[in-house]
């Protein structure tokens, strides 16, 4: 009787606190985050919640702004040959390391080097393009390509520039040399980078946090964010984002939350939403090596038998349809390329003409397990199929294993939804990692088209220097793709973010992850 | 015995079970259960919506007299889907002990009756696969063999079993001393002959009311399973992951969730209140 | 009407009636039974013909709840059952003990023997202002108290046997234990619930005989429960036949042996050479009734071989033949 | 020092049950379909990478080289390195582990210190209002799928009367200034941390209760229907008797012998509760051990996988023992015979 009533007491008690709020002094940002970080290594960077931790703690030559051009960042000014073979760098003095030490040419000529060596993360960018890095003084680095590569300063903002000598102070043994892990293990749980964040904390599966850096090169505003603090909400517990939105224990609902999350942030009076095209864009990628994906008008008929309308009416209200591979944001985009629409007299002649009958063919679909989103694509696809008479089979699987699918033809489903990357905003990035047979084996290349008119056309982008040429290049790479019916080109994404009305000077970037630049926000109430 | 023996027999199993309103509660609802999940095509309002169908005008539609249980995130008829969900859970119910039961019984009364190096194998199993929650067993196993039904069914069988086994093992010990046992032994009964027409039968009540309780209990996995996403493909229906899909839209959308994970308790509860009533009838003390 | 008191324990016209699903039972109907100051009587019946209901009325155990008690049990001259509850305690478990039937399963397996005794004999020496733990002295008095009548069973090694646990015990050292126990409080009254019949047959003479002697030399009354007739032919002054619920014939233990009046203990009798501590089957057709369809009559009337028709519906008075011989029968008188 | 040779014997079963355990998650492990050597290299790897690190693994080699060579890991207490984390597996696991064990012991504890004392006053007032209501509580309790009971607790005390949190152990902005056990609860009382410790007992609440429910229910029935046996006992008959007062009766004479069963089912319970803490941690998003294992079984992380999987059921064994110490503390006749009735 005696504990009953202790727990009854104890009870009340925990209620009572509990319902006491809890204060904060500093500007603390709160983000969710859809999925776990694997690593905080700026050479094994992959995912987007990885990008967005790198952003925040390192600093990379370029830039990416808002419409796509590169900015310097702690490069001053550069300089690039008439042959495209050599891009000159001057760097801003002074800039400082976390641990206080200057960041000179030395460690950006290092930081590609070890990207390089470990052959993880966005090492494909440059693995087979870039001859060598030469120092000319402290502030002066010349990168010296193998071949002209167009796109090449698109793709440095990736490269995060780590502090030499502190990677190497903390190295451990291993099978790099004298360069022993490379500070493998150490940077998986320390940052080495001149950012506007230090890493502070990091809880696997749970929560990362990061500081303001307070002597960062660029300075600091009033109002400017002391601690970030990045928390995995998994996506099906939206309904936590939302709660945590309304009470303000989140500031930013990142932006793979369900639509409907959104609606109902936009509902609630102390936050709002903001909504950005993006250069990301949604496929059906098929493998055109299997059969019956093989043959082309299969191809066809599934992409007249698509509901474009539907989809970009009701699931994702105010998207735009995708003409083709490459999202309209971006320069080089054909406007002119075929863009199918339901048609379903056009689709069942199409699979006539491919000698399959209706109600023979079962193709499978994969697609994100829990992505709300791309479930509902798929749901709708399955039915739409329905209707000219091809049964689909739906296959959630979790990421991970999608890439794992995607190293085989054998393995690749016949269709995966796939949002392409916008790693850097030039077509090339659409093209080359998705239809050069070079590229095949990866969950961005789950066409396996090999095709090598397509390939000799890609390649041919990517040594052009003229502008002018480049573009002709590609439109005519995005009518031929568009012919074949690679995929099935759905919608560039409309990227949403949740954010508290406090919350200022968010700015989007087509760049993957970019846009979670802390530095740039601040708070005033 | 005698044919009439046995109906009086019977007629007072039923006495004694139609006593407790919770155990014919239970069997109205389990009974009612399993011919709606059989006849789900005829009695729901829209069998087309449990298959492929989308409705992209009719999402996240509140209960209404047209969707009793609301409309989900494609515009499907909740109430539809949980009746053929029922489907998910009874399958999967009825695969699983169907597969076990007789395993577990069949090696509890060899282990028991044998006894020797048997009896330690089999025994020793139970113990290790005892020492691994059924659940995370399952997750490991449907996840290391894919989202596929058959595969997750095939691994709770081969968890369960271990229950059956125990328990019937521990019977056959203390039956097997027993007079008659020992009186048919004498007689030269065969071993076949005395473990299923002599032990089994005193076994029987026991076994069947745990295979009631048990039918919950894999019901109430299988919805934990299907939560997790494993062991369904979309579009098919499963309580579980109805349950999942919904709490992304809580709480505005309560009602993907709440009627969903209703319908699982229902069921369970039904269930094991049968249980409840066979175990007073039977006179079993699981 | 009050008694000087004649009889130590007077149970007088003692009705129970347990709430079953089914309806009222009434497990114990009108029972009448006494005990004189160091008198020793035997209660005999099969099992379920309400012994040990009687007893359990009189230590106060039956359970509370569904259960109703009527009548009245005078213990030297007071009415136990218009006692309070603190008042009754008092006299039940002092002046009046218990011996359980089972020694194996009468002691606490996971408390010592002297942890029991301390409590037992402590509160006991305590009396009315016992508060939940005893205080240390009184524990101390109490366990040397039980050492002395662990002694007095003759139980070699007393401190020995109270650090030990029951199951490190003989049957027979378990029930000199409770006998200890049930002198250690210097009773006016035993009563024993089928004393020894747990044990072997040996350890139960012995046992019989130890428990004869003690209560002989201080003068304790001693009621004996129990279905064997030898033992109580041993033992007793005084024995009563009980029957369903109902007392069915008393009488001294030598008259009831020579002249046995109602067909019960007549049956009862005829099955001694067979029984042996096992039922009546060679003596009396069939098994104690259903006490939820009783006859309302005679409740031995399903089984009287003799049976008169009005047996079936009147139920027989009490009558005396002697002066300590009463019997409950339309046959006789 | 029979006592002794008793939990010996016990351990000496445990230890067996391990090693069968390790030998059933070996084959569980090598029959995963899927590559765990491209999952570990992510997105971008070539094919000579996967190849390379399929050989660093020993994945090419016989299954029964393999076997060995995992064993010989084993008993050194190495389980690899994660795939995912690429950190000793040990690490990830310590990293993960103080999370589950708190929600585990506050389970317990609600189990204890409510399913107990409900279970002997139902028992004690049998029959009454009370005792119903408890029973049908109890029942309720134990049928009522965990993660259902979590999402209600969510949907009741989070969303609309927004008196708990719903995810995570902290608030944002609350900070554990020293882990000293990881478990907050208990380094809030060592730094004397009152804020730290209403924030972490204010989010571990709901899912301790959603995870503890079916114990408690459990326990309740178990302890009721005990003391209700032992109250029919002869044992009890006799101190009642003799007139010992009620109330020590009941907490003395009833309850420590009822309290043996109770503790053999809140060993058995232990198996249930790891499993039933896969969907509740994944319900309150508990960044513990079985959120840890759900992780690693969907990226095919093999060396995570066996890591947890022989955590829990050492874990489990672990619990066992426990209560095999108490329940030989509480009963003699094990502690001076080495033997249970």
């Amino acid at each position: 009787m005696h504990r009953t009533g202790w727990v009854l007491t104890f009870l009340l008690l925990t209620l009572l606190v509990g319902t006491l709020s809890v204060g904060a002094q500093k500007n603390i940002v709160t983000m969710s985050l859809n999925q776990g970080i694997g690593t905080i290594d700026p050479a094994k960077v992959t995912d987007w919640t990885e990008a967005m931790v790198m952003v925040n703690l390192y600093d990379s030559l370029v830039t990416p702004k808002p419409d796509g051009t590169m900015a310097g960042l702690i490069a001053r000014e550069w300089e690039i040959s008439p042959d495209g073979l050599e891009y000159v760098f001057k760097l801003h003095r002074g800039i400082k390391f976390h641990d206080g030490t200057e960041l000179k040419a030395e460690d950006v000529k290092f930081s590609l080097e070890r990207v390089l060596a470990l052959k993880q993360g966005y090492s494909w960018l440059w693995a087979d393009i870039v001859k060598e890095v030469v120092v000319h003084d402290d502030y002066t680095v010349a990168f010296i390509l193998k071949e002209p590569f167009s796109p090449f300063l698109s793709t440095l903002p990736w490269l995060a520039i780590v502090n030499k000598d502190q990677v190497l102070a903390n190295k451990k043994p291993g099978n790099f040399g004298e360069y022993g892990d490379y500070g493998q293990e150490w940077l998986l749980n320390n940052d080495a980078g001149s950012g506007a964040y230090m890493f502070k904390s990091w809880t696997r599966g749970n929560e990362i946090v990061f500081t303001k850096f307070d002597d960062y090169f660029l300075g600091w505003r009033e109002g400017a964010i002391d601690e970030v603090r990045a928390k995995e909400i998994p996506p099906g517990n939206d309904a936590t984002v939302i709660a945590e939105m309304r009470t303000g224990a989140l500031t930013i609902a990142d932006h793979y939350r369900s639509l409907e999350t959104y609606a109902q942030i936009e509902r609630l009076p102390n936050a709002s939403v903001k909504t950005a095209l993006s250069g990301e864009a949604l496929y059906l990628k098929i493998n055109t090596k299997k059969p019956p994906m093989d043959n082309v008008h299969v191809r066809r008929a599934i992409s007249y038998a698509f509901d474009y309308q539907t989809f970009i009416e009701q699931i994702d209200p105010g998207a735009k349809q995708l003409r083709g591979p490459i999202p309209d944001t971006i320069a080089g985009h054909n406007p002119n390329a075929k863009m199918y629409t339901q048609d379903l007299a056009k689709a069942r002649e199409e699979l006539a003409k491919s000698g399959y009958r209706p109600g023979q063919l079962t193709i499978n679909l994969c697609y994100v397990d829990g992505f709300e989103l791309e479930e509902r694509l798929a749901l709708l696809f399955q039915a739409n199929m329905a209707q000219i008479g091809i049964n689909v089979v739906l296959q959630p699987e979790t990421w991970g294993r999608i890439t794992d699918l995607a190293a085989n033809v054998e393995t690749t489903p016949h269709l995966t939804a796939v949002f392409s990357a916008a790693n850097y905003p030039d077509p090339d990035n659409y093209l080359f990692t998705a239809y050069h047979s070079s590229a095949a084996g990866t969950w961005m290349s789950m066409e396996w088209l090999q095709d090598p008119e397509i390939d000799r056309l890609i390649e041919r982008s990517r040594v052009e220097v003229d502008p002018v040429k480049r573009n002709e290049l590609f439109y005519e790479i995005q009518d031929r793709l568009t012919d074949l019916a690679t995929d099935i080109f759905i919608y560039a994404l409309p990227k949403r973010y949740g954010m508290q009305n406090y919350l200022h000077g968010f700015e989007f970037v087509p760049v993957m992850s970019f846009e979670y630049d802390f530095h740039k926000m601040y708070i005033k109430r | 015995m005698k044919f009439a023996d046995f109906r009086r027999k019977l007629a007072q199993y039923w006495y004694r079970f139609s006593q407790n309103k919770a155990s014919i509660a239970g069997l109205i609802i389990t009974v009612t259960i399993v011919l709606v999940t059989i006849l789900a095509p005829y009695v729901t309002p829209y069998p087309e919506h449990a298959g492929v169908f989308v409705d992209f005008r009719n999402t996240f539609k509140p209960p209404s007299s047209a969707n009793w249980f609301g409309t989900d995130q494609v515009g499907r008829d909740i109430f539809t889907r949980s009746i053929f969900g029922y489907r998910f859970s009874l399958i999967m119910a009825g695969t699983v002990l169907g597969i076990a039961v007789p395993l577990g019984v069949v090696l509890g009364l060899v282990s028991g009756y044998f006894g020797g190096w048997i009896e330690s194998l089999i025994m020793r199993l139970t113990d290790i696969v005892l020492a691994l929650p059924p659940l995370a067993m399952a997750i490991a196993v449907s996840a290391v063999l894919g989202s596929d039904l058959g595969n997750t069914m095939i691994a709770l069988a081969m968890i369960w079993w271990t229950w059956y086994a125990r328990l019937v093992h521990g019977m056959v010990v203390s039956l097997r001393n027993e007079e008659y046992v020992e009186a048919a032994q004498i007689m030269g009964a065969s071993k076949l002959h005395i473990m299923f027409r002599e032990i089994l039968p005193n076994c029987a009540p026991a076994i069947l009311v745990k295979t009631t309780l048990d039918a919950a209990f894999v019901i109430e996995l299988s919805a934990g399973l299907s939560f997790l996403g494993l062991g369904v493909r979309p579009p098919e229906p499963a309580l579980g992951t109805m349950v999942a899909e919904g709490a992304r839209y809580l709480p505005a959308n309560w009602w993907m969730t709440v009627f969903p994970a209703l319908a699982i308790l229902v069921l369970i509860f039904g269930l094991n209140w049968l249980a409840d009533g066979l175990r007073d009838v039977l006179d079993v003390d699981l | 009407m009050t008694l000087t008191y004649k009889q130590l324990l007077e149970i007088k016209d003692l009705t129970v009636d347990f709430d079953r699903f089914g309806g009222k039972a009434r497990v114990l109907n009108r029972v009448n039974l006494a005990v004189a100051k160091g008198e020793k009587v035997g209660v005999v019946g099969e099992t379920g013909c309400g012994k040990s209901v009687t007893m359990k009325a009189v230590m106060n155990l039956l359970p509370t709840r569904r259960v109703t008690v009527g009548g009245s049990i005078f213990y030297k001259g007071r009415d136990l059952l218009t006692l309070d509850r603190f008042a009754r305690r008092q006299i039940t478990g002092k002046e009046v003990v218990m011996i359980f039937q089972d020694p194996m399963t009468s002691l606490n397996p996971v408390f010592t023997i002297g942890q029991q005794m301390e409590d037992i004999i402590g509160y006991n020496l305590a009396g009315a202002k016992r508060g939940l733990r005893l205080p240390k002295r009184l524990r101390q008095e109490a366990r040397e108290q039980a050492a002395r009548f662990l002694a007095a069973v003759k139980l070699a090694d007393p401190e020995r046997i109270l650090n030990s646990y029951p199951f490190q015990l003989s049957g027979g050292m378990r029930q000199r234990v409770l006998i200890a126990l049930a002198l250690a409080n210097q009773p006016d009254l035993i009563i024993a619930d089928e004393p020894g019949t747990a044990l072997d047959v040996t350890t139960q003479a012995q046992i019989l005989e130890l428990m004869d002697q003690l209560v002989q030399e201080r003068g304790i009354a001693l009621l004996m429960i129990t279905h064997n007739l030898g033992v109580v032919r041993e033992t007793t002054d005084r024995v009563y036949v009980m029957y369903a619920g109902t007392v069915v014939e008393t009488a001294a233990t030598d008259a009831l042996f020579a002249e046995p009046l109602h067909p019960y203990t007549k049956g009862l009798l005829d099955s001694v050479p067979k029984l042996h501590g096992q039922g009546l089957s060679a003596g009396i057709e069939g098994s104690v009734p259903d006490y939820l369809q009783m006859n309302p009559g005679c409740r031995f009337y399903p089984r009287c071989p003799q049976a008169l028709p009005k047996c079936e519906f009147e139920p027989p008075e009490p009558r005396s033949i002697s002066e300590n011989h009463m019997v409950s029968c339309h046959l006789i008188g | 020092m029979q006592y002794i040779l008793f939990l010996l014997r016990r351990a000496a079963h445990s230890i067996l049950v391990l090693l069968g355990l390790s030998i059933i998650i070996f084959i569980i492990s090598r029959v995963m379909p899927g590559d765990p050597a491209r999952m570990a290299l992510g997105p971008y790897a070539t094919q000579e990478q996967v190849a390379a690190l399929r050989q660093e693994m020993g994945l090419d080699l016989p299954l029964w080289t393999q076997y060995v060579r995992y064993m010989s890991n084993l008993v050194q207490g190495q389980f690899g390195k994660s795939l995912i984390s690429e950190r000793d597996v040990r690490l990830d696991l310590a990293h993960h582990l103080p999370a589950t064990l708190e929600l585990i012991m506050m389970t317990m504890f609600w189990v204890v210190v409510i399913g107990i004392p409900l279970g002997a006053l139902s028992a004690v007032k049998k029959d009454t209002a009370f005792d119903n209501l408890t029973r049908g509580f109890s029942f309720t309790a134990v049928v009522i799928p965990g993660f259902l009971v979590g999402i209600g607790f969510q949907l009741l005390f989070g969303y609309w009367l927004d008196w708990f949190p719903i995810t995570g152990r902290l608030s944002p902005g609350t900070v554990v200034t020293q882990k000293i056990t990881g478990l907050y609860l208990i380094d809030a009382l060592i730094l004397r941390d009152w804020h730290l410790f209403f924030d972490a007992l204010k989010h571990i609440l709901l899912p301790s209760l959603a995870l503890s429910m079916a114990g408690i229910g459990q326990v309740i029935r178990i302890t009721r229907s005990s003391m209700l046996e032992i109250e029919t006992q002869d044992h009890v008959q006799v101190v009642r008797s003799y007139g010992v007062p009620n109330l020590l009766v009941t907490f003395k004479y009833i309850l420590k012998p009822a309290f043996i069963p109770t503790l053999n089912i809140l060993g058995l319970l232990s198996a249930s509760l790891l499993g039933n803490a896969f969907l509740v941690e994944s319900v309150f998003s508990w960044p513990g051990v079985a959120k840890y294992g759900v992780n690693a079984m969907l990226q095919k992380d093999i060396n995570g996988l066996v890591g947890v999987v022989l955590l829990i059921g050492l874990g489990f064994l672990l619990a066992n023992l426990i209560v095999d110490m108490i329940i030989g503390l509480l009963d003699p006749r094990i502690r001076l015979k080495g033997e249970a009735e």
